[in-house]
């Protein structure tokens, strides 16, 4: 006869105000197998986990069942306490009577009967438990970090610094992501090139990261500890073994007019180009697209109709020739860092979203997103750090700032705070004011969200000794009116309508995931929101892991994130993954499955299901060496535990450890009146 | 296509030559409009400045003929009309407290499965007809759309167009042949039900409306509701300086039955106290 | 044992009196693919007595395919057992084949062996079986060659003897006797020269060699016989579900909740893989020969040892049912003409 | 058998609910947290992946008193397991037909697809689910199944 | 059968097979032969009363098939579909066996002592039997065959079903699953039922209780409709061996169906042809799902 402790969690009062735990207990007390049924108000401190260790050892217990919160939550903390008194941890399961009933019901007669049939399922399952060892396999000491900006770049440094290698694969020509286009960075001021450029040089020649820049990462298959990451290196047209970086091809070049992606459309670049000369690594690289060889070449010209770069360079490092290249890296874990984007209020709208024409990005000349002006203040930029109009080059005497476009706007754009923008825009009317001493910057906000360190004080002195002028209400509408923007706008403090005349308007957009951000996360079958932000594993206590063991998330690909944030998970990230490398093994959940030779009947659709591959056909022989049958067999390195194999499996001859029939078919006879 | 067709008060009163233009374009576009029998005021704003209760039963007693004469769509050409019958279907969906509170009140069956239009609507499902039925050019006739503050807010409830930025009026105007201005005032107040109690703010914000018009080189105002057309045309007088030149305001339905031929008189023009007749004869003249 | 008379209409009435006295009817009824079984009746009109065999046998009125043998039900400690009835409501079985009535008598021996079944035996005594002299199917008829006859009154109360407008009816039984007490006025005496029974249409085959059957049967445990027979046998145990004397049931324990369940009894059959197959795995009948010779030596060997008389009544319902096409007379044949010793047929290895 | 009070009031049918674990699960945690309203019939059993749900399964909850059932799991290409919703889905688009050829009310069967941030749409799939069922009535023709043989 | 008993004769006397499974006359009415001697080839028929599928006797589990060595089986079209399916899922190996297919009219639903194939008696599987010439063979015998009769029972009777209501289906199966006793020769006479050991004998859990009330026989039998969804090769023997004459082919064809209008898969004797459950499209229709 089983001998299994019944445990039901108060939880405070989240599940005791609507489910009698008393009432449970002993309900459970004379469910046939429980030879101990206790409640206690929080079975998760360690009090109360000293309950389960004493009882384990005083009842003889075989089995124990925590009626309490989502085994998300806690199933390692009791499972941990379990093994800490002697029982096997896997003989230890939880009853969810918080998410799946006190939270969401709210008659509490009909509250506990519910917690008592969970309860009593998963007693039930218990019975059927076996004690399972954890799995141990090796773990590849290399980590792969997706996407060069700030985030990958910090979680490259700290990981090959705590002696790990590292692959760091990044979209573009160059390394340095968003950060190496802004001008100076809040809360400090101090200009984003000084302190990002060293970190892209260290990353360049460190010996433990292999940066592969202007590369995707194409597939990617295994499970923690095992990763195998096919990557394309997209063809630069340039051999980066021969190019020393003089930029002889780039003045060469023939075509001038192209919009340059990294001055956000507002300087120009030639078809071969290097994005910013800090580039890292500083690696021209030919955009097939305006190239006037390439386009030939692509309508099906025979003679070569430019190599203009080709003639120039004495290294003779252009090859018109070169093709995409795949190579395959074994990691053991994954970090996923690839920022954030602007939302696009222009034209190409992101699917399912529309509006903000009234603002006229895109249609009224001199209205502008965050980037842009950084562009402009920037002293590489393409008006060398002056604010000038993009329409007439002019200085602007008046600019307005209008905060949460996209942002905060359920209706219309995303429900979410972007988080940053409240900051570079009080930024922007500081560098605004430095540069253009008599400019008056207009900023029309809901709120202004400056919770960092040193972050009010920073918005107060953009008010108070930069002289911006915070105007509380939204804008309406803003048009052409001849040579100004009229603005029309709301003072909510006074409570007047307002219309202004501006020289240039900028926009504060909503900050979004990459694109292609959904295909990448289901490449690493990584579940995301419905933005396309990657889901964390918990907001609160594994803010940088992801429910896929091994792959971790730093940066504005999680959530809208500022630097500070950003560089603390990368080098949170790091550390897990460091910690991860620092075991000689890893342990891995005893979630496998286990074929019984004697029932299969080497059929193999188990095979044919398995997404991992991990179903290997084994022969059965007799003393003699004759061969009987050939029967499936699993792996318990690769296997993930999904169960499609059993499901499959006409006879249930495969069994999932921790979900096996036994223990299925338990939980569903409890479930009978 | 056979519709329920709900004028309003207005419409059988200030606003006749909205019904009358109606019905003249209906018929020529062979769209049957079905009258509601036994019709009653939508409650308007008074109702819903009051009772919240009464604003939403008064439309729902309308919406509910709409059902049981067999309708599954009802044309409500008034604004406010269709304002407030749009608010009563969405807010009884959206709620079944309230649901069931009207349903009290109504005390007959309502399942609330009319859907309600109104005339931009209308007019922009029937424009590649309106097209097609063009016998005059009014290639030459540049007019601002406007659409006031009501006839596209708000969005959850309205829905057929987008609230900061329409274009359903450009649409119908397009296929009628005539060219409409891009200028700014399109969505500002007209000063609304103000009219009477602070018509200074109503000249001064029809004032404003008009100039914007002018200066964008339109030759006359198209409206969809009857309370910004009585606010710019019959007041437009108190709005002009001595010796300024008025700026016609007709009805969509109105350009539209111009465009199809048909005479200013049974389009009720001469109602209007701005004259427009110049205008249509004007266009009348360049007969394709 | 005298014999009376009874018309048809009076049958129909006899019926129609039993079942307004709340007493069961069985007889062979037309199933929903137009083949015959013994079903429970509530009109006349639904009895088939135009000799067309059931499909399956009487037995199963008796021991029915599955049935609850007692159920469970615990309270933390202690469990408490609620029992199943073993007396059951007067039955009546009109028209029942002398080859499935002969059966139900051939098996009342094992039933009643070493413990008394009283399932079985509370069936029997609440049941009066009315038989039906047999035309005769078809050529896989042979109770003639197992010692029973198409008018065997064996396992009878009354048998019926169609004539062409009514029947005979020989009372066998006390219980047929009170039969007939119970309702005088549906019976007559005899027409003095009334026609004569028709006899069989089928010629009945002549008697097999029983003794010698047996005999060879337990000395040629290992004849490759077995083997030979055994290829085309798919060991599905349709013979056994079909057989009037086939008797063999599993026991099992049906759970319908944590706390509470079912024992039942159900059919089984020794032509399975798995009716032999040990917890450790181990099959002594390991294949398809070992299983279909055991079902020869129940019934021509085993049960004769212990009761004196062959486990079959010849009603040919294995061979007819047999999807490949075994054929029981056949093999009998086979192995008299091998006992017989002038076996100069020569036996495939 | 449903206890006295609750055959003379409403009938409250009881649903059993064949969840995965990475989506479906998590989104019923988030309701939780949420604090999402939801009808009390349904009882969850936790399943690694909609891949692992068994037709089996489906047949033994009704066969355990179940008047309706769910099967949910993660949204397709959203697999933890990358494939295992794939399968169920063709599984059950096949199982489904069965049951309808069978006999069995299909609409006593529920399958959805809730990822780990849809906790209203678990609420609202709960909800329909216990209403529709409720609607229906207990499913007697299956609970009277276990009877002897005729 | 002239040709085919020559050509057992040959393969028997050179030895290249152990046996040739064929069909032979019976006490009453054609049944399966297993020859082993050259000499006994004489006995080998082949008409439209032989509807067994030999296919069935290839399965590993068939001990004492298989001690007569290297085997040769008679094959109409239905039944080397079967050997497919038996190739597909790694049963048995092409050089394992050697197949003497036929060409096939058409056979009995239900076979008696002598031939008589009309509309009313030709097997509801036949009428638009496409592999009348099966693809799937080493030697092929037999004249050019005529079509078989038409019939549509089957489906009539399919469409009939569908359209009553659930309740009308539900009183139907009941009815014909009530004569079910579990004696499981449905699958045993199976060719692609050849599990070592079946899911409804498993006992640790009793998914499907082994008895044959009407619980059980609903467990069972979706259980056998479900796995053979996709695999069944539709050659009737399911039905033909049922001794309570339950229907079961009109649960295959439902689910043929089902699976040709939803996968686009038919039974089929080629063996590379996978199975449509075991495998998935990203667009595999999910009107179904919320």
């Amino acid at each position: 006869m089983a001998r299994i402790g019944v445990f039901v969690c108060h939880c405070g009062e989240n599940i005791g105000r609507t489910v009698d735990c008393a009432r449970v207990a002993e309900a459970l007390r004379e469910h046939p197998g429980v030879a101990h049924s206790v409640d206690y108000k929080y079975m998760c401190s360690d009090p109360g986990q000293a309950l389960i260790k004493q009882a384990i050892v005083e009842k003889r217990l075989d089995g124990v069942v925590v009626a309490a919160c989502s085994p998300h939550m806690h199933e390692k903390t009791f499972r941990r306490a379990c093994a800490g008194a002697g029982l096997n941890p896997f003989l230890c399961e939880m009853a969810n009577v918080r998410e799946h009933c006190s939270w969401i019901h709210e008659d509490r007669a009909r509250a506990t009967d519910k917690a008592i049939d969970l309860a009593r399922t998963i007693v039930e399952k218990v019975k059927h438990n076996r004690p399972l060892q954890t799995i141990r396999i090796p773990v590849t000491r290399r980590a792969l970090v997706i996407g060069g900006g700030i985030a990958g770049i910090q979680a490259a440094l700290d990981i090959a610094d705590g002696g790990a290698e590292v692959v760091l694969v990044e979209k573009e020509p160059s390394i340095g992501g968003h950060m190496s286009q802004l001008s100076e960075t809040f809360p400090t001021l101090d200009c984003s090139q000084c302190i990002l450029t060293p970190r892209m040089v260290e990353v360049y020649q460190h010996p433990r990261i292999k940066l592969l820049a202007f590369s995707e990462v194409d597939e990617v298959s295994g499970y923690i500890g095992n990763f195998t990451v096919k990557i394309r290196q997209k063809a630069r047209a340039v051999d980066t073994s021969k190019c020393n970086g003089c930029g002889a091809c780039t003045t060469a070049c023939i075509q001038r007019k192209i919009p340059s992606e990294f001055d956000e459309r507002l300087g120009m670049r030639s078809a071969i180009y290097v994005p910013f000369p800090q580039a890292v690594p500083n690696t021209p690289v030919i955009d097939r697209a305006n190239c006037a060889y390439f386009k030939a070449k692509a309508k099906g010209a025979t003679k070569a109709a430019c190599g203009k770069c080709a003639q120039a360079c004495s290294r003779e490092a252009i090859d018109f020739d070169q093709q995409d290249s795949f190579l395959t890296e074994r990691v053991g874990a994954i970090v996923v860092a690839t920022g954030f984007q602007l939302y696009q209020i222009g034209a190409d709208q992101p699917q399912g979203l529309t509006g903000y024409g009234e603002y006229g990005y895109g249609t009224v000349p001199d209205v502008i997103d965050g980037l842009q002006f950084e562009r402009l203040a920037s002293a590489s930029g393409p008006t060398g750090g002056k604010i000038l109009r993009p329409s007439d080059g002019k200085e602007p005497k008046r600019i307005v700032f209008l905060q949460c476009v996209g942002s905060r706007d359920p209706a219309k754009g995303m429900a979410y705070c972007s988080k940053i923008c409240c900051m570079y825009v009080a930024k922007h009317t500081m560098l605004y004011r430095h540069k253009v001493h008599d400019g008056q910057a207009t900023v029309f906000y809901m709120d202004i969200r400056a919770a960092g360190k040193g972050y009010d004080e920073f918005t107060r002195r953009a008010i108070e000794e930069d002289g911006a002028r915070y105007v509380r209400g939204r804008v309406a509408r803003l048009y052409r009116d001849g040579d100004v923007i009229k603005v029309h706008g709301f003072d909510t403090l006074s409570g007047e309508p307002l219309v202004l005349d501006a020289d240039m308007v900028v926009l504060a957009t909503a900050m979004r995931p990459q694109p292609g951000i959904e295909a990448l996360a289901q490449k690493l079958s990584v579940s995301y929101d419905q933005h396309g932000f990657i889901n964390e594993a918990h907001p609160k206590l594994r803010p940088v892991e992801t429910n896929t063991a091994g792959v971790f998330v730093a940066g504005a690909c999680q959530a809208p994130r500022d630097i500070p944030d950003s560089v603390a998970m990368a080098s949170a990230a790091a550390a897990k993954i460091l910690g991860l490398f620092s075991q000689a093994e890893l342990e891995r959940e005893p979630i496998v499955a286990r074929v019984d030779a004697s029932l299969c009947a080497g059929c193999f659709h188990c095979e044919r299901v398995c997404p991992y591959g991990a179903v290997e056909r084994k022969e059965i022989r007799d003393r003699k060496g004759t061969l009987l049958k050939v029967v499936a067999e699993v792996n318990p390195g690769v296997c993930q535990g999904c169960g499609t194999c059993q499901a499959t499996c006409p006879s249930k001859s495969v069994e999932l450890d921790g979900f096996t029939d036994q223990q299925i078919w338990a939980e569903i006879n409890a479930l009978a009146l | 296509m056979r519709i329920g067709y709900y004028p309003g008060c207005s419409l059988h009163a200030t606003a006749r030559e909205l019904d009358e233009s109606l019905r003249a374009v209906a018929s020529a576009l062979d769209l049957e409009l079905q009258e509601l029998d036994d019709w009653s005021c939508c409650g308007a704003t008074s109702a819903h400045a009051t009772n919240h209760l009464l604003s939403l039963a008064l439309p729902a007693r309308n919406l509910a003929l709409a059902e049981a004469q067999g309708h599954d769509r009802v044309l409500a050409p008034c604004a406010a009309c269709y304002n407030r019958l749009a608010t009563a279907r969405h807010g009884i969906a959206a709620d079944s407290a309230v649901a069931a509170r009207v349903a009290r009140v109504l005390d007959r069956p309502f399942a609330n499965r009319v859907a309600v239009a109104n005339l931009v609507e209308v007019l922009r499902e029937l424009g590649p007809t309106i097209k097609a039925k063009t016998v005059r050019s009014l290639a030459s006739l540049k007019v601002a759309c406007y659409y006031g503050c009501l006839l596209v807010r708000p969005a959850e409830v309205v829905g057929f167009d987008d609230p900061e930025q329409p274009t359903s009026m450009e649409e119908v105007v397009r296929a009628t042949g005539a060219t409409p201005v891009a200028w700014q005032m399109r969505l500002e107040c007209c000063g609304g039900a103000f009219s009477l109690a602070r018509t200074a703010s109503v000249v001064r914000l029809g004032r404003a409306i008009l100039d914007d018009a002018r200066r964008a080189g339109a030759e006359a105002l198209v409206v969809a509701c009857p309370m910004c057309h009585s606010n710019l045309d019959f007041r437009q007088s108190a709005m002009l300086e001595r010796g300024e030149k008025p700026l016609p305001v007709l009805y969509l339905s109105e350009l539209v039955g111009l465009a199809l031929g048909l005479a200013p008189g049974t389009l009720g023009l001469q109602r209007h106290f701005v004259d427009a007749r110049p205008l249509a004869a004007r266009t009348a003249a360049e007969v394709r | 044992m005298d014999t009376l008379f009874i018309t048809r209409e009076n049958l129909a009435a006899l019926t129609a009196d039993l079942l307004a006295s709340g007493t069961h009817v069985a007889a062979p009824t037309r199933a929903s693919d137009a083949q015959t079984e013994y079903r429970y009746v509530t009109d006349f009109a639904q009895v088939r007595l135009d000799g067309s065999m059931p499909r399956r046998s009487l037995k199963e009125l008796f021991l029915p395919p599955t049935e609850p043998l007692l159920r469970w039900r615990q309270h933390q400690g202690d469990v408490e057992l609620q029992e199943v009835p073993t007396s059951f409501p007067p039955t009546v079985v009109l028209g029942a084949r002398p080859c499935d009535a002969a059966a139900v008598d051939v098996l009342d021996r094992v039933m009643g062996w070493d413990y008394r079944d009283e399932l079985w035996f509370g069936r029997r005594a609440a049941t009066t079986v009315i038989s039906l002299a047999c035309p005769g199917v078809d050529d896989l008829c042979f109770c003639s060659a197992v010692g029973g006859s198409p008018e065997s009154t064996r396992g009878a109360d009354l048998l019926l003897t169609p004539v062409t407008d009514g029947y005979h009816v020989t009372v066998v039984t006390d219980k047929g006797r009170s039969l007939l007490s119970a309702h005088p006025s549906r019976f007559g005496a005899l027409p003095a020269s009334g026609p004569l029974p028709a006899g069989p249409r089928i010629p009945a085959p002549g008697p097999l060699p029983l003794g010698q059957i047996r005999t060879w049967l337990e000395s040629n445990f290992d004849h490759p016989l077995w083997h030979e027979v055994a290829l085309r046998c798919h060991g599905c145990g349709a013979c056994a579900s079909v057989c009037p004397t086939c008797h063999c049931f599993d026991i099992v324990d049906e759970p319908e909740g944590v706390d509470r369940g079912t024992r039942r009894r159900n059919w089984d059959t020794c032509q399975t893989s798995v009716f032999t197959l040990h917890a450790s795995g181990h099959n002594p009948r390991h294949d398809q020969g070992a299983r279909f010779r055991q079902r020869l030596m129940h019934k021509f060997s085993i049960y004769p040892d212990k009761f004196g008389e062959v486990l079959c009544t010849g009603c040919g319902r294995c061979a007819r049912a047999c999807p490949a096409g075994q054929d029981i007379v056949e093999l009998l044949g086979r192995i008299g003409a091998l006992a017989a010793g002038n076996g100069h047929e020569k036996v495939e290895a | 058998m449903a206890t006295a009070a609750e055959s003379l009031t409403t009938f409250e049918p009881r649903i059993t609910a064949f969840v995965c674990n990475w989506c479906t699960y998590t989104g019923a945690d988030l309701a939780g947290t949420s604090r999402l309203q939801m009808a009390p019939n349904v009882r969850i059993v936790r399943l690694p992946c909609t891949g692992r749900i068994d037709p089996l399964f489906v047949i033994k909850a009704f066969e355990r008193g179940a008047d309706g059932v769910i099967v949910s799991g993660c949204h397709p290409a959203d697999c933890h397991y990358t494939a295992g919703n794939y399968h169920a889905r063709r599984r059950f688009a096949v199982f489904r037909e069965l049951l309808d050829f069978m006999g069995i009310d299909t609409r006593r069967v529920t399958f959805s697809w809730v990822s780990a941030s849809e906790g209203g749409k678990w609420r609202d799939v709960v909800n329909e689910t216990v209403a529709r069922v409720q609607e229906l009535g207990p499913f007697e023709a299956y609970h009277q199944l276990a009877g002897r043989q005729a | 059968m002239k040709e085919l008993q020559v050509l057992a004769r040959k393969l028997l006397a050179e030895g290249s097979v152990g046996v040739v499974i064929g069909y032979e006359e019976g006490p009453h009415g054609v049944r399966p032969a297993f020859i082993t001697r050259s000499e006994d080839a004489g006995r080998l028929v082949f008409d439209p009363r032989c509807v067994h599928n030999l296919a069935t006797y290839l399965s590993p589990r068939r001990s004492v098939v298989k001690g007569l060595g290297k085997p040769a089986v008679v094959v109409k079209g239905c039944d080397a579909r079967a050997v497919a399916g038996l190739l597909r899922e790694s049963q048995l190996t092409r050089d394992d066996v050697v197949l003497i297919a036929v060409r096939c009219g058409g056979v009995m639903q239900h076979p008696a002592q002598h031939v008589d194939l009309r509309a009313e008696t030709v097997a509801d599987r036949c009428a638009g039997c496409d592999v009348r010439e099966p693809h799937l063979f080493d030697f092929m015998v037999g004249e050019a065959p005529t079509a078989p009769p038409a019939t549509d029972r089957r489906e009539a009777r399919i469409r009939e079903l569908e359209a009553g209501s659930p309740a009308d289906r539900w009183a139907f199966w009941q009815q014909e699953l009530a004569r079910c006793v579990r004696c499981h020769a449905c699958r045993q006479a199976c060719p692609m039922c050849f599990c070592e050991r079946c899911v409804a004998d498993k006992t640790q859990p009793g998914w499907i209780e082994s008895s044959p009330h009407p619980r059980g026989n609903l467990a069972f039998h979706l259980t056998r409709a479900i796995h053979q969804a996709g695999r069944c090769v539709d050659c009737g023997e399911c039905e033909r061996a049922c001794p309570a004459g339950i229907p079961l082919g009109l649960l295959n064809r439902k689910l043929a169906l089902v699976v040709a209008e939803r996968f686009g898969h038919h039974a089929s004797d080629d063996p590379s042809v996978p199975a449509p459950i075991g495998s998935y499209a990203s667009n595999d229709g999910q009107e179904f799902i919320l």
